[in-house]
This record gives structure tokens, sequence and C-alpha cells, in this order.
């Protein structure tokens, strides 16, 4: 019998005290923002669409090697030795003329592995959130500068100097022009530092 | 008085009787349907901190009517091996019977549908189609889930009429009639005269009265919203046990219609509460049409107080739906046969003692 | 005559509003009561292991992420435990603290889920969003931290992507003094509601010599009323720092073993991480976080079994490495997986109701139930 | 606490030949090797007996050697001989607080093992996703179907290490 009662007692107790939190509530500020006309500010270090500084790409393929879900994508074709190919921003020579840099970005898992390793700290994610699309070729991006024209032009190039090569067996021409085209590519990016451990 | 003003305006009969009859439903219940579900949804939204609607209209005030055209466009979907003429018929029904319900529901002194003597239980037995229809829908889905929701709904609210039936009762006891615009009548002037603070008697008897009155109150208001298949006795629908029970296998118009009567008939159930217990129509100041000596405002005045009641139990509804979780079918029962329906009975044999008294 | 009755078996799922994913129960009943509950998964299957098998070491890290969705940050931890076991390297004090702030706020956030969805489960949705909102504060926590909300990639081999943003000592600060009173009006609102415990209360008891049985961990095994927690059980990283309790269920309302009991540890276990992320924060060494980090992570042949304590229970890491790049196998094991597997023993004989009641009080989640 | 060494050498004394080898060495875990078909007497004693209490399985993994010898068949078809398969049992005392591994080998073509879980409960599971992703044939199991891979895919047991996927299933392009 008294369970019967102190079933009711707790019953409506119970539920006055739950009404009283959501009666509060009822006159609390929202936490909630109106999404497409208000914005929060994204934190510095926020993780979105990956973005490629052509500028300052050598080609070094390391950023591809990184990612686990292999959506990025680099052909590289060596430039000649009497292309300029310019400097990169910290310095670099540049040896390798890019003829794909691809990223799917619908496979991408933004989970930043690629932007470590960057030795010239070309790769790296923005804020930029809000690039769907209706078709998922869209989401394909394709970072490279040279026009297909010029890429066509690079690849000649390179045959034909290949070629060249072979055909005269300069040992000399071809020393040089492999000193020139192997990329930096084992120099440790800036993030990582060395392990003692090894 | 709104039938006479439309036969002289008709001059017929039927004309008068039907255009009546289609007032509370185009007057009433599809504007409060509209904003009752805006209402919902924000009274919700406040109390989990969010907005709620805000995109369509000033604060989201035109989401329902955006809604109810999304709903008519939408495909009619009639699965493949229900019962197709029990699938058509059963939203139907059960919207046929809240509205049915509205004719006896006294809006105003001028304005009640149909004033019959048996008002009361008119209501309660015009529910009963509800149940018909959820059935119908339940077993013509031809799904497990839909009628595992019919069965517990049907269930739920043949077992929770008792309860509601035994405090009008008492009610009935103490005033001598089911009329509900005599009802109302005789809860006129004051706050002080109506049901819930010992009604029209006086003097120790209605002192005695209130506690008893107050008992029945809440649990016509606890088994009223188990007929309606609110939160907390939401099974039938349990989202997320029966995914939404009866009526998951509707789409597009058909769906509406159980929307539709479901907030119709929280009106309703709210309406008989307040017509029992507050005064129905009746305001608790006296009427500013006496003071003014204008006696054609009274009546709106009177529609506004009932509506103000009536919106005023919907909002506790829904207040008590954002804030309860669900409870299991057994308990439900266990709450209704083991709680409620002894309360209300011991209720109704004390005040049937302090009447003879 | 006698009525002629017939077993009916309901498929619950794998498109359902509360199976916390892509689960299917069929469940096998007579009217609502369940005679027996068989559990079919793998609706979620995205091969993890075979996936781990052909990745370098680092490279792991983002697919444990997504095992466990809702505590990322422990998967990861777990992971590296592992692997820093295998290679045998120490790392700096100031990592492990952080490490454990991390794993404490994500305890919070996961524990939030799941005490928010058991609400909404039960019909009561305004828990729910109450808790999606505190989450959402911590989920902030990791963004400046790490630029991601739920799938970090933040703890490392031998160390962490990023050192702690300038701001977070000071906004993990503000938290905890925020937070403490929305558990109590999480209790006010939900635990205690009357409707909430006879839901709840002596229903899907789980007792303790079945519980060890069936290998149930976590907070399903303390709602049991055992004692067992590897942060104080089998010390790793720097728990044995840390002065905290470790609650059980008590069977207040009910038997000890019950569905409240389990989400009441729940509720408890959040306090407890507060206190830990309190002494963390004041203990908090000064130190670079990538100091230990290996430039090539090429493991010894070997194996190792490692094992964290994971909101939702014990996450254990077997790896075996064949000298390479690559790990050779990485077996999870995962602490759904293993609660869900006591479903049947928990389910029988009480209702279709309850079965929604037991499911969200064993808190899985799909992700690393199917891997 | 008992180390690994000492709970061999006890083993090694009650069953004999069934506890074949210690190993002892690699990095980090050191475990013991059990016949397959004796795996469930040797759990059920270390489960029972006062002085081990094993009573949590910790893990229970199946594991492809990648061992064998890649043979040439007649018709081309690569068979690799004499490749083996192991299942590590990761055992702990709760009330002791004590861990073991066990090991078994099985060969390649026919992996058998004796279940254990009528022993521990929780062996139910992982055994079926050994036979689910191994093809390892779990003797007296309960209910020895596949748990995670659909209950009718045919191509085999996708964790080995030479399997391969297959074109179609169901009518569906498995390589997307």
């Amino acid at each position: 019998m008294r369970e019967y009662f102190n079933n009711i007692w707790l019953g409506l107790t119970t539920v006055f005290i739950g009404m009283n939190v959501t009666f509060k509530h009822l006159f609390k500020p929202a936490v909630t923002i109106q999404y497409p006309d208000v914005k929060l500010l994204l934190p510095e270090r926020e993780r979105n669409r990956l973005y490629v500084n052509m500028d300052d790409c050598i080609g070094c393929d390391q950023c591809a090697r990184a990612c686990p879900v292999s959506c990025i994508s680099i052909e590289t074709v060596k430039s000649l030795p009497t292309d300029d190919l310019g400097k990169t921003s910290n310095g670099k020579k540049k040896a390798l003329w890019l003829t794909k840099f691809d990223i799917d970005i619908a496979k991408c898992c933004y989970c930043q592995l690629c932007v470590f390793p960057c030795p010239t700290e070309c790769i790296y994610m923005t804020d930029v959130f809000e690039f769907s699309e209706y078709k998922r070729e869209n989401l394909l991006y394709s970072f490279v500068t040279l026009t297909p024209d010029e890429i066509a032009e690079k690849k000649n190039n390179f045959e034909k100097a290949e070629a060249e090569k072979s055909a005269q067996k300069a040992a000399a021409a071809a020393k040089k022009a492999e000193e020139q085209a192997a990329p930096k590519e084992n120099k440790p990016s800036a993030e990582k530092p060395e392990d003692k451990k090894e | 008085m709104i039938y006479d003003f439309l036969l002289k305006l008709t001059g017929s009969e039927i004309a008068a009787g039907f255009i009546q009859s289609l007032l509370p439903l185009f007057v009433f219940i599809l504007p409060f349907a509209l904003i009752a579900v805006l209402l919902e949804r924000k009274v919700s939204a406040h109390m989990q901190d969010r907005l709620g609607p805000m995109r369509v209209g000033y604060h989201g005030i035109f989401q329902t009517v955006a809604d109810i055209l999304k709903l008519m466009q939408k495909e009619d979907i009639v699965t493949d091996n229900s019962d197709k003429a029990l699938f058509n018929i059963a939203p139907v029904l059960v919207f046929t019977g809240s509205y049915a319900a509205f004719a006896a529901i006294p809006f105003s002194g001028a304005f009640i549908g149909s004033n019959i003597d048996l008002g009361l239980f008119f209501i309660v037995a015009v529910s009963g189609l509800v149940v018909a229809g959820i059935l119908m829908a339940g077993w013509a889905s031809n799904n497990k889930y839909t009628l595992l929701g019919a069965m517990r709904s049907a269930a739920q609210v043949i077992s929770y009429e008792i309860p509601t039936i035994l405090v009008i009762i008492t009610i009935v006891m103490i005033t001598g009639t089911l009329n509900l615009y005599t009802l109302s009548e005789l809860q006129t002037g004051h706050f002080w005269n109506w049901m819930i603070f010992g009604g029209p008697s006086t003097g120790l008897i209605k002192v005695a009265f209130i506690p008893f009155m107050i008992i029945g109150f809440v649990i016509i208001y606890i088994s009223t919203l188990a007929e309606v298949n609110r939160t907390p006795f939401d099974i039938p629908e349990a989202e997320s046990e029966l995914v939404s029970g009866y009526h998951t296998e509707y789409s597009g118009m058909k769906f509406a219609m159980f929307f539709l009567a479901e907030y119709a008939n929280m009106f309703a159930v709210s309406a008989i509460v307040a017509a029992v217990f507050f005064g129905g129509y009746q305001s608790p100041f006296g009427y500013l049409g006496n003071s003014l000596g204008i006696s054609w405002f009274i009546p709106i005045e009177q529609f506004f107080w009932f509506t103000f009641k009536g919106i005023f139990f919907v909002l506790v509804q829904m207040w008590l739906r954002w804030t309860l979780p669900r409870l299991r079918v057994d308990q439900l029962m266990a709450l209704c046969w083991k709680y409620l329906i002894p309360i209300a009975f011991v209720n109704l044999l004390i005040v049937g003692l302090i009447t003879v008294l | 005559m006698p009525v002629k009755t017939e077993e009916m078996i309901l498929n619950m799922g794998p498109q359902h509003p509360s199976t916390h994913g892509v689960l299917r129960l069929e469940l096998l009943l007579e009217g609502e009561i369940i005679k027996g509950v068989k559990p079919h998964i793998g609706y979620l299957h995205r091969c993890f292991e075979k996936h781990a098998e052909a990745m370098t070491y680092p490279q792991v890290i983002p697919y444990v992420d997504r095992l466990d969705y809702l505590s990322s940050m422990y998967n990861e931890f777990g992971y590296v435990t592992a692997v820093e076991k295998l290679l045998g390297i120490e790392v700096p004090q100031r990592v492990e603290y952080i490490r454990v702030i991390m794993g404490e706020l994500q305890r919070i956030a996961s524990h939030l889920v799941a005490i928010g969805t058991y609400g909404a489960d039960l019909g009561a949705f305004t828990p729910f969003l109450f808790a999606f909102r505190d989450r959402e504060k911590i989920l902030s926590l990791f963004e400046i931290t790490c630029g991601a909300r739920l799938l970090y990639n933040y703890i490392w081999i031998g160390g962490l992507s990023h050192d702690l943003h300038p701001d977070f000592v000071r906004l993990a600060r503000e938290f905890i003094p925020y937070f403490r009173p929305k558990i109590k009006e999480m209790n006010d609102l939900l635990s205690y509601n009357k409707i909430f415990v006879e839901r709840t209360a002596n229903v899907g008891i789980l007792p303790p010599e079945t519980a060890i049985n069936f290998g149930v961990s976590g907070p399903n095994l303390r709602g049991s009323g055992l004692k067992w927690d590897l942060r104080r059980n089998d010390p790793y990283s720097v728990y044995d720092k840390f002065d905290f309790n470790i609650p059980v269920g008590e069977g207040r309302m009910g038997t000890v073993g019950d569905c409240w009991d389990r989400y009441f540890v729940r509720i408890l276990e959040m306090e407890e991480s507060l206190k830990i992320i309190e002494q963390a924060l004041d203990q908090l060494p000064e130190g670079d976080v990538t100091s230990a980090i290996p430039k090539r992570v090429k493991p010894p042949i070997g194996q190792v079994y490692a094992r964290v304590e994971n909101p939702r229970g014990e996450l254990g890491y077997f790896i075996i490495s064949d000298g390479s790049v690559n790990p050779f196998r990485v077996k999870v094991r995962a602490p759904s997986f293993i609660s869900l597997s006591v479903m049947d023993e928990l389910c029988r004989g009480h209702m279709i109701a309850d079965v929604i009641a037991i499911l969200g009080s064993i808190d899985i989640v799909l992700g690393e139930i199917d891997r | 606490m008992k180390t690994t060494e000492e709970i061999f050498n006890l083993l090694k004394e009650k069953f004999g030949e069934s506890i074949i080898e210690f190993k002892t060495g690699v990095p980090v875990e050191d475990f013991i090797v059990v016949n397959p078909f004796e795996i469930d007497k040797v759990c059920t004693f270390l489960r029972d007996t006062d002085s081990y209490q094993f009573n949590n399985l910790m893990n229970l993994s199946g594991v492809d050697d990648a061992n064998g010898k890649k043979i040439t068949g007649e018709q081309g078809e690569v068979k690799l001989e004499g490749r083996t398969f192991s299942l590590f049992y990761h055992l702990e005392s709760m009330s002791l607080k004590q861990k073991v591994t066990l090991a078994v080998r099985m060969p390649g073509e026919n992996p058998e093992v004796s279940s254990v879980s009528e022993i521990w409960r929780s062996a139910d599971w992982h055994e079926r996703e050994a036979f689910d992703m191994f093809g390892i044939k779990f003797l007296n199991h309960p209910d020895l179907r596949r748990i995670l891979m659909p209950y009718d895919w045919e191509a085999g047991y996708p964790l080995r290490k030479d399997y391969k996927n297959p074109e179609f299933y169901q009518g569906m392009k498995v390589p997307y």
C-alpha cells in the first residue's frame, strides 16, 4: 500500500520536476544559429577542402603516398635543362613539369596526412566546407596550371630529349640531366622532426 | 443563434444545418490544426534551446501551409498487398470520429453545433469511431508494425474511456445534466463557480468538493491524454519502437488526415476538460459586453475564452510531450486499471456521499 | 476450444528509428513477448581489417577513427598504445596528458550521445537535444585543437598532430563548471523521472557472472556491479596519476545490472571524467608533442595485444607485425561487438518496447561492430 | 600472478603432448601453442582451476600466417602448400589479474579447431568472425554462420592473404 501511494507521489512530483526544467528552457535563448544566413567563425586549424598552391608544388609525390585513400594522383614530366620553372616560395628549385595533379575530393577523408610531409607547404586544408555538387565528376579537382597543349608539348619535349639522349648516348649530358631532374624527394618535411630513436 | 441567423439568411433548414455543421471545420479545426502544428514545433523547439521553423514567413508562421502543400503534392502510395478498401476508408473514419465530436462542443453561448441533451455522452461515444478507424488502418496496411500499433491503440483507447466516464459521472452527479450547454451555463459568473472550485454549490459542501474535483480533473486530463495517443501515452505510434505505428504505410493527404485528426482530437479533449471543469466558454471575470452594454459582444468574448482555455490545455499537452518519456504498453494498462480507475471510483463514491449530505 | 496461437517473427531494422544504425534484429514474438532475438550484423562492414593490411601504420589511424565514430579519440588512443608498445617507444609526458584530456572529453561526448539517444529511444526527445547541445561544446574544443569535429586523426604514433591550441586550456576550464549543472538537469529531466525509471528499472538484468562470461566490459559491466575499469585495473598512459572513482551499478531503482544502472553509471562516469580533466589540466606539463614521432614506423617482427578503456568498454587491438611498414594483421576487439552478443540473453521474456530500452542501454555503435 | 612461462610449465605437466610449444622472445608478447583439438580442455582447465581463474576471454583472433610454399598446379592454378592458420586466445583472470596468450596452429587445407564458445560465451561471435574471415571451422560451435559478410557470400574468406574479390555478387559488380 505504501508503495502504491509512493508510486503516485513519485509519478506526480518527478513529472513536475521535469516540466519545470523544460519550462525554464522555454525562455532561454536558442543555441542554434540560422545556418546559411549566419555562419560560425571557423577556427584557424579548420580542416576542410584541400587546396594546392601550384606555384610552390615541386611534384615530389609525397602527399599522394601519404594519402590513405589514394585520392591524390600526380604525374610529372622531367623538364629539359633549358627550361626555367622558377623557384618555390621557400627557395626550392622546381625540376618537374606537373602534367597531372588531381584530387578526387569525393574520396578525401580529411585526415590531413598529406599536409605534413609536403616540403614546400603547398598543399593545405582550407576552411571552405560548402562545395557539394550534383555530379560526382565535378568533385574531381584538377590543379594543373598547364593547358593540355602545353602538357603535350612538355611530354613531347621530354620524349625528344630522351630520344636525343639515347641517340647521342652522351654520358655527360645524361648525367647533367639527371642531376637536375632528381627531385628532392626524400627531404624530410618541416613539420616532422627527425626521430631521435632511429 | 447562429442557426437562426443562417436560417433567416438562406431560408432553408437543410442549407442552414449544412452550413452550420461545416462551420467548425472551416472556422475552427483547419485553422486550429495549422496553428497547433506550428505551435507544437515552436514550443518544442524553444524547450530544447532551438528556434524551430524560421524560413517560411516571419518566424516560420507559414510553415504548416507549406507542409500541407507538400503533403498534397505527394504521391499517394498504397502498398500492393494492403486491403485497399479498408486502407482508404480508415483515415476518413478517423477524421470523422474526431470531427463529429465537435458537433456537441459549445464554443460559445451562441454557437453550439447541436445542443443535444446527451452532449457529453455523445462525445465520448463518437470518439469510439476513431478506434475503429485505427484498427482498420493497422489491419489494412498489412504490416506487422501497424498491426501492433493498432492493437495497442484499441486496447488503450477502450481502457482509458473508463476513467474518463467515471469522472464525467462524478460531475453529472453534482450537476444532474449531460448537456454541455447547460453544464457551461451552470458555471456562469466568476471563476469560483467553475466545477474545479466546487461548481455552483455553496457553503461547506463547495469547500469539501474542491480536493476531489482536483483529483477528478487530474484523472480526466491523464485519461483524455491517453485517448488521443499523445506522449507519454503515444505507444500506438511509438516512433522508436513501431516506426510510427498504425500510420506507417500512409503518405500524402491520407497521412495528413491522421495528422489533422490528432490535432482536432487534442482540442476536442481539451475542450471537454475545459467545459466540464473550467466553466466552458464562461469568462473568469465577467464580461466586457455586460459592463459596456453591448450584448452581441458577449458571444465573441465567450468564444475567445473557450479557445483560450482549450489552447491552454493543448499547450500543456505539448509541454508534457516534450518533457516525458513514453510508457510501456503493460505499464500503460497498469496505470489505467490499477491507479486511475480505482481512484476515480473512490472519488466518485466520496463525491456521491458529499452530494447526499 | 483452445485458442490457436502462433509465433510471429518481427524484423526490426536494418531501417528502424532506434537500432542505432543499420542493425537488424530478428525478434521471435509471442504477442508482444520476446521469445528470442537474433542480431544480424554486417550491414556496415567496411573491411577495416583487410584495409589495414594494405596501409602503413600511420595511415591506419584515419581508418581507426571511423570504427567507433562517436569516440574516435579513444580509438586512436588505443591504436597508438598498441603500436607504441610494439615499437617500444616512450612518449613525452605532455603527450600522455593531452591524450588523457582528449580521451576523457571524448568519453563525456560519447556518453552524452548514449544518454541522449537512450532518452530518445524511450520517447523523451528533449534530453536528446540537450545532450547534443553540450556535446557540441566538446566537439568545438576538438575542432580548435585539430580542425576536425568527429574524425580527428589527432593522436599519432609517438605524439600528436598538433599541440594544444593556446585557448584550449582556458576553454576546457570554462567547460567544466558549465557542464556540471547540466548533469543535474539531465537527472531531473530524465534519470529520476518516474516513467523513465519504470521503463528501465528491472529490465534487461545482466548478472555479473553472465557479463564476465560474455566478455561484456565498460559501463555495461560496471552497471552489473563489478568494479572493473582498465584505467584503474590495468593502467595505461598516465591514468595512475589521477584520483577518480569507479561508479558501479547499485540497483538503486531496481535490481543490480538493469538498464537503469547501466544508464546511471554513464551519468556518474561523466562526472568522474570531469574530475580527471580538471586534474590533468592542473598537472599539464610543458614540452614538445611531436618530438617522439618516428619518421618511419617499422616495428620489429612480433605481436601485441593492447587494450584501453573506451567509452563503450574494453577496446583491444591485436597487431601482428612482419617487420614491414604495413601491419600484417590488425584485429579489433570491439566492445560493442561483444555487448551486442548479449542481446538474446537480456531480451528473453521482455516486451518489444524493452528491446529498445535494452539495446539503448548497452550503447552500441554499429561502425565498431561491423568494422 | 604467474608468468606465461610458469603457466606453460604447469600446463605441460598436466596436458603433456597437447601443449606444443612456448614462444618467447617475440617482442612484447609470449604465447603458448596448443593442439587445436585439445584447446577446449586446456581452456576449461584454465578457467575452472582456482590458481588460474581465467574467466575472461579478452580476444580471439584468427590469423593467416601466409607462410606456405607456392606450387603451380597442372592447370596453372596456384596452391599454397604447408600454409597454416593460427588462432590467438587472449585470456585474462579478472580476480587474479593475470593474463596469458594461447595460440593454435591449423593446416591450411582443412583448418579445424575445437570451439571454446561453451567455456566463454564471448567466444561465440569471435569464432563466427574467424570462420567468416578465414574459413576456420570450429567443431561443436552452436551456430557457425557468417557474421559480417553476407550469408550467401561464395567468393571465399576475405582475410586470407590469397583472397581475390569476385567479379560479381548477386549480379552486382563488386569492384565498383
